[in-house]
């Protein structure tokens, strides 16, 4: 009798890989309806465009690269990689917007690496910002909720988003309007309040931002699922929120016209949300241990927090995001948890332990 | 107090010698394959960086323009540069045999190094004080420094990676800096 | 109740215990044949001590122990020695080992052998030394001779002494089923230990919740003896030795060090209950528990079974189904190994024979990337960064690796276990950590060459100074002689005369020595024609090799050995050459 | 005296850039008595890196020698017993990429070998006693030899000066106490579909 010779642990969770990105996946349904419900069919249109992209790519560079094509789809990565880019672009963005991007995220910034868990940047954000600093204006216009629209005019159906997004015409102008972040970025002669007053995407919004304040709270729910079945830790995600909140805190100034806005409005506009709970948890490009994960996530946000209120972009997730992971192999080498039996932790270079 | 933090954030992120304005790539791809190094050649860089540009600035105001010499400038700075390079050069030497060896002709490479040359030249096209000369020095040493060794750090890590043939080694690495400078457009505006 | 403390990490895998539960602890019929090897345990291997058809009985020593840390080997039935030589042994790598082949007689005849029953009277000395010469070895997994452990000349007395049933792998049920049918006899065990040590302080059972009965069984036999039996919540690996010495004490063992170090000792519950058998009824160790279980098996249960039984003979009365059976696992699912032959014998270590089918454990999938998601992190008890260590191991980075402490690595198997992409993580670990040790060892190795190496230089370069300096001061004698025969024929013709050792002399002795150490003519042929004859030989062999490679090996070894061919064939024609010349040379001179 | 120079320009430049010139010079030339530099250290290092066979093979008599020219430029790629691992040991020490082993010098051998004599055959010509580098053959004159295997390093060198061929190089055998766990095969050439299935001998590759 002859049998195999095959190393312990003999027993396997039945955890894959395929089915935590599949997991990620149903996480971004709250927030993905949030989106329709609030700005139309646009985001749809560019998830669904995004992923064909991204599948196509990632099943060519296989092909290519003489890889089995059908098991590196069954991960789902580039699935993920692409509806997060799809969720991040202004809805109603051009077609060719969302298939450039979805084709730089797959073909450079994870393909190039070598693919799946060896790419060191966040491949939807590397295609966001190289979207964002390409095509400035498509990438900015974005479209008014849904409860600020004027009386009689409604977010184009979805035969016309199909034709705005193929065409290339822009939205009509009553449809585009500026966001939460937007607002605080170029009203500085005002005060908070007469802020809060005056523009109608705060006056009428529940608490932070007509719109936005839905779309956050759908994240925050995908989020917080992804936390309570143990996807990821709660370091990344905590960390980054807190760093925005004790930073829009700290320069709140009373609500003055130099503030750039309350912690409430930072902490539920832009991509604040799916940034902490979607973005910044991608453990491939985010620093590996649980302290590690706090100081990433606190760099992120003091990172958005400080382009948001005094750089050029109104949100600064992506760049964040991307800075830290330039960041994460460095924290990484300082970072290591203490080891049981070692008095002391230690660092990733020294080479006899102190 | 502010001008300072200002001067230190700007040439620190904004203005970025190596990932915004492009100088100093040389030693950025040659000496990144290792942290350790990175970071012999950060604190290197950053020494001369900082001296230079206080060395430049009284060449400068006590010698160059007095005789009206300003159009001598950069061969004036060049001779400060090839000196204080020189003289980190053999501190180097004495004091720590393998990072010189490990850093081999890049830290003679110093003195070409565009970065250096840059600073100088800008900070007397600025007309800055002593002070703000040398803050300005200290801080393009310290933005090469930090993005040297986080790049050194990152490519540390890329070195397992599964990247494609043609894309190994210095091809990935500029790669991974242009996406760099990508995300270093994030801080336009700042200051 | 004690209180217990929490360590980092661990996993819950299925159980599966209650399959060999269902009934008592049940024997085998003897084996035809009985395969004992001889290292069971972790130190050097025992040393035969009978001979091939010797007749022995069953408790017999077979085997000496070599050395300070090494156990004997006794017979585990009555029977003939039939062979000792290497045979298929229980080790991950598959290879044989020295083994002693002991044909059973079918009497089960024992040898005499007498207890002490008041072992409280005995010297802690003379009950170690019976310990060790009962061939107790730690019988949890590892294999360390128990003697040791109990051994004075600890740096620190022990004040605690502390009893593994934790038995925390699925599955595995041996320590279980022994508890609850052999409680009295642990104790008893227990009292030995104690004993030996000098009464520790505190005596701790650690065993986890999921063993209620067991802790019942204990329960009535630990009142009035200071004993505590300490349950806490099942996890796996709690009876890994320094995680069980975290959690009943909340101390750390500092990496590198042993229990001893810290004042403890740690012992296996099943190897209690070998020593009280050694002790009080004077048998060596000579049979075990183990667990038979998994579902390519009929039958579950645990048996007493003879050290030496093959694993074939105990499939072979389980209802074995060799073709429902995804792989052979010697020890639980999580530690254990896959053994590649059923042939290999029961050991002292073996808690579990485990034959799973392809649905309870499947083969494995093929491994997907790493995501560095971190779930092994969340499961390492050691606190390690597993993701790291197996990004540094595919790098090779040695270095790397014992920064992020590869060696605090207890291989337990709980990140693989996690992990999403199936990647055989500990796999990883144990080959990195082979070549590191590897790689240390070539350094010393090393290390000795050059240290061999400056000597032989100095040596040299001190034998060329000696023959400078001979030669020196043999010419300044030369010449000083030269001087006096100068001065002494310029001076006084008539004097002394030359002395007798001249110069003339000495050319003319070395010449006859020369001339006597030059080998004869013939001598030096018949040394040419044995070279010829060696190179013909080898052109030979390298012939024979090419013809028969040539069938089926690849370019490059035809190549290879093509080259080998031509080279030996250039040696041959140089020996030919060689004779040829010498031959006319020599029939030249001889005209 | 300032204004008087400046007033020209030619002389003023001149002054200027001989002044600076000769102030640094002054404080180069300090700086170079100052800091000093006796003996090369990283020759010390290289030489722990090498296997210390003692082979030549490399070209140079023995492994400190190829250390000190390594240390002054040559190329690492000269050493066969080291294998690549050695190679990669000088690059990264160095900071050097890591070339492939020169076959000029020799390819890397699987096993280790230890020089063995077949005592019967052996003359006693004491010729690979003084061929052998770290003193590892025992014998005299008229008395035949042996290796002390512990102390062989597999050089080789012993080989060739012998007169009768009795020197083999014998592999070492890898035994129970030197297996370890290989690395796990790169599943990356498999294809998935292949894998499917419990008769699939999918584990053929680790267990090689």
């Amino acid at each position: 009798m002859a049998f195999k010779q095959i190393t312990s642990p003999h027993a396997h969770a039945a955890q894959n890989t395929s089915k935590v990105m599949q997991l990620v996946l149903w996480a971004t349904v709250p927030g993905l309806a949030a989106l329709t419900i609030q700005f139309g069919w646009g985001s749809l249109i560019n998830v669904v465009l995004a992923v064909v992209t991204a599948v196509a790519c990632e099943a060519a560079i296989l092909k290519l690269r003489k890889r089995p094509v059908a098991f590196y789809l069954q991960d789902y990565s580039a699935v993920v990689t692409a509806v997060l880019l799809g969720l991040a672009l202004p809805p109603l963005a051009a077609w060719w917007v969302v298939v450039v991007g979805s084709m730089f995220s797959i073909i450079i910034a994870k393909q190039l690496y070598g693919g799946l868990g060896y790419n060191p940047f966040n491949p939807a954000m590397v295609g966001y910002v190289v979207l964002l600093i390409s095509f400035p204006i498509q990438m900015t216009t974005w479209i008014t909720p849904l409860s600020l629209l004027p009386d009689g005019v409604s977010h184009p159906g979805i035969i016309e988003s199909l034709g705005i997004v193929f065409s290339g015409y822009s939205p009509a102008d009553g449809v585009t309007g500026a966001t939460p972040l937007d607002v605080f970025k170029h009203s500085s002669g005002l005060v908070v309040d007469q802020i809060y007053e005056s523009n109608p995407l705060f006056s009428q919004a529940a608490f932070a931002g007509v719109g936005w304040e839905w779309v956050n709270l759908g994240f925050l729910a995908g989020g917080i699922v992804l936390l309570a079945t143990r996807i990821f830790t709660w370091h990344g995600p905590v960390a980054m929120l807190a760093a925005i909140a004790m930073m829009s805190l700290l320069f709140w100034d009373g609500g003055s016209s130099e503030s750039p806005g309350s912690p409430l409005m930072h902490l539920f506009s832009g991509a604040s949300m799916m940034g902490a709970f979607f973005i910044l948890t991608d453990p491939v490009s985010s620093a590996v241990s649980n302290r590690g994960r706090l100081i990433y996530g606190a760099l992120i946000g003091v990172l958005v927090y400080i382009i948001r209120a005094w750089g050029n972009y109104p949100d600064a997730v992506a760049f964040a995001v991307l800075i830290a992971n330039f960041a994460a192999p460095f924290i990484d080498n300082y970072t290591l948890p203490r080891t049981y039996g070692h008095t002391d932790r230690r660092r990733a270079t020294e080479k006899e332990e102190d | 107090m502010q001008e300072f933090a200002i001067i230190l954030v700007s040439s620190i992120l904004i203005n970025n010698y190596v990932l915004v304005q492009f100088l100093g790539l040389c030693p950025f791809m040659g000496v990144s394959n290792k942290l350790e190094s990175a970071i012999g050649m950060s604190a290197a860089t950053t020494f001369v960086l900082t001296l230079t540009a206080m060395a430049s600035y009284i060449v400068d105001v006590m010698v160059l323009m007095p005789l009206g010499l300003i159009y001598l400038r950069t061969i004036a700075f060049i001779l400060v540069i090839a000196a204080v390079v020189q003289f980190t050069k053999m501190f180097i030497e004495k004091t720590s045999p393998l990072l010189y060896r490990v850093l081999g002709v890049f830290l003679p490479l110093i003195t070409t190094n565009c970065a250096v040359l840059g600073v100088a030249l800008q900070n007397a096209s600025k007309d800055l004080n002593f002070m703000e000369s040398s803050l300005y020095g200290f801080g393009a040493g310290a933005g090469f420094s930090l993005v040297l060794i986080f790049f050194s750090a990152m490519r540390e890590r890329l070195a397992a990676a599964d990247i494609p043939a043609p894309f190994e080694g210095a091809a990935i690495a500029m790669i991974t800096a242009g996406l760099m400078s990508l995300a270093f457009m994030g801080f336009s505006g700042l200051v | 109740m004690r209180s217990t403390w929490v360590t980092p990490g661990g996993v819950h895998p299925p159980e599966n215990k209650h399959q060999s539960l269902t009934m008592p602890i049940g024997s085998l019929p003897i084996p035809e044949k009985l395969l004992v090897p001889l290292s069971q345990h972790i130190g050097a291997p025992a040393k035969a001590c009978v001979k091939v058809g010797a007749k022995v009985l069953k408790g017999q020593k077979i085997a000496e122990a070599t050395g300070a840390v090494s156990v004997p080997m006794h017979a585990p039935t009555s029977g003939t020695v039939t062979a000792i030589e290497d045979r298929p042994i229980a080790h991950s790598s598959g290879m044989s080992a020295p083994c002693i082949e002991i044909t059973s007689d079918g009497k089960d005849t024992w040898i005499d052998h007498k207890g002490v029953a008041d072992f409280e009277h005995a010297s802690p000395q003379a009950l170690t030394k019976t310990i060790a010469d009962a061939g107790i070895a730690g019988m949890g997994g590892a294999g360390f001779p128990s003697a040791i452990k109990l051994s004075p000349g600890h740096r620190r007395p022990i004040n605690t002494l502390i009893i593994n049933a934790t038995e925390c792998e699925p599955y595995i049920t041996a320590d279980d089923s022994a508890i609850r049918e052999r409680a009295a006899e642990i104790i008893t065990g227990i009292g030995i230990l104690s004993h030996i040590l000098g009464n520790p302080v505190n005596i701790l059972i650690g065993i986890e919740d999921n063993k209620p009965e067991a802790i019942a069984a204990l329960e009535p036999h630990v009142a009035d003896t200071g004993i505590s039996v300490v349950s806490f919540p099942t996890k796996y690996p709690s009876g890994g030795e320094k995680q069980l010495i975290y959690i009943l004490t909340g101390k750390e063992l500092p990496s590198g060090q042993l229990p001893a170090d810290a004042g403890m000792v740690c012992i296996n519950i099943g190897t209690t209950y070998a020593i009280k058998r050694a002790v009080v009824n004077g048998e060596p160790l000579i049979s075990r528990v183990t667990t038979m279980t998994g579902n390519a098996c009929g039958i579950n249960r645990n048996y007493e079974t003879l050290i030496g039984t093959p694993v074939s003979h105990m499939l072979a009365h389980s209802e074995f189904n060799e073709h429902a059976c995804s792989r052979l696992v010697m020890g639980g699912p999580m530690m254990g190994f896959s053994l590649t032959s059923a042939e290999v014998p029961i050991v002292k270590t073996t808690n579990c024979i485990l034959a799973p089918s392809y649905s309870e454990i499947p083969d494995d999938e093929p491994a997907q990337a790493c995501i560095r998601c971190g779930m092994c992190a969340e499961a390492c008890p050691a606190s390690l960064l597993p993701q790291q260590l197996f990004w540094y191991s595919q790098a090779e980075d040695h270095d790397r690796l014992e920064a992020h402490n590869l060696f605090d690595c207890i291989e337990c198997g709980a990140c693989s276990y996690v992990c999403p992409s199936n990647i055989p993580l500990v796999q990883y670990y144990r080959h990195s950590k082979g070549e590191i040790l590897k790689a240390r060892e070539e350094k010393v190795k090393s290390d000795h060459a050059r240290e061999r190496f400056e000597f032989h230089q100095q040596r040299m370069e001190q034998a060329e100074k000696d023959k400078e300096a001979k030669r020196a001061a043999r010419r300044e004698a030369a010449e000083k002689a030269k001087a006096t025969v100068a001065a002494n024929a310029g001076t006084a013709k008539e004097g002394t005369g030359p002395a007798p050792g001249s110069a003339a002399d000495i050319i003319a002795a070395a010449q006859a020595r020369a001339a006597a150490k030059q080998v004869s003519p013939e001598e030096q042929q018949a040394k040419f024609e044995r070279s010829i004859a060696g190179a013909e030989m080898r052109v030979q062999m390298a012939t024979d090799k090419l013809v028969e490679t040539n069938a089926k090996q690849t370019e490059d070894q035809k190549n290879i050995l093509n080259a080998a061919l031509e080279g030996a064939k250039q040696k041959l024609e140089q020996a030919q050459a060689r004779l040829a010349e010498h031959v006319k040379k020599h029939s030249e001179q001889v005209k | 005296m300032i204004e008087s120079i400046a007033q020209q320009p030619i002389l003023a430049a001149l002054i200027a850039m001989v002044g600076l010139g000769v102030l640094f010079g002054a404080l180069l030339g300090y700086a170079a008595e100052k800091f000093k530099v006796e003996g090369d250290p990283i020759v010390e290092q290289i030489d722990e890196l090498l296997p210390q066979t003692q082979c030549g093979q490399c070209g140079f008599p023995g492994c400190k020698p190829y250390a000190e020219s390594i240390a002054s430029g040559d190329a690492i790629n000269k050493c066969p017993p080291g294998g690549q691992s050695t190679i990669n040991a000088i690059a990264n020490l160095l900071d050097v990429p890591a070339p492939e082993l020169d076959a000029e010098h020799g390819e890397e051998a699987d096993l280790r070998t230890v020089a063995y004599i077949r005592e019967d055959e052996c003359i006693g010509c004491t010729k690979c006693i003084q061929a052998c580098p770290v003193d590892a053959i025992l014998g005299a004159a008229k008395l035949m030899h042996t290796v002390i295997a512990g102390e062989c390093t597999g050089c080789d060198l012993c080989v060739e000066p012998c007169p009768v061929d009795c020197i083999d190089m014998l592999p070492l055998t890898e035994g129970l106490k030197q297996w370890h766990w290989p690395a796990p095969q790169n599943q990356l050439d498999i294809i998935a579909s292949d894998r499917s299935g419990h008769e699939a001998p999918s584990n053929e590759g680790r267990a090689a």
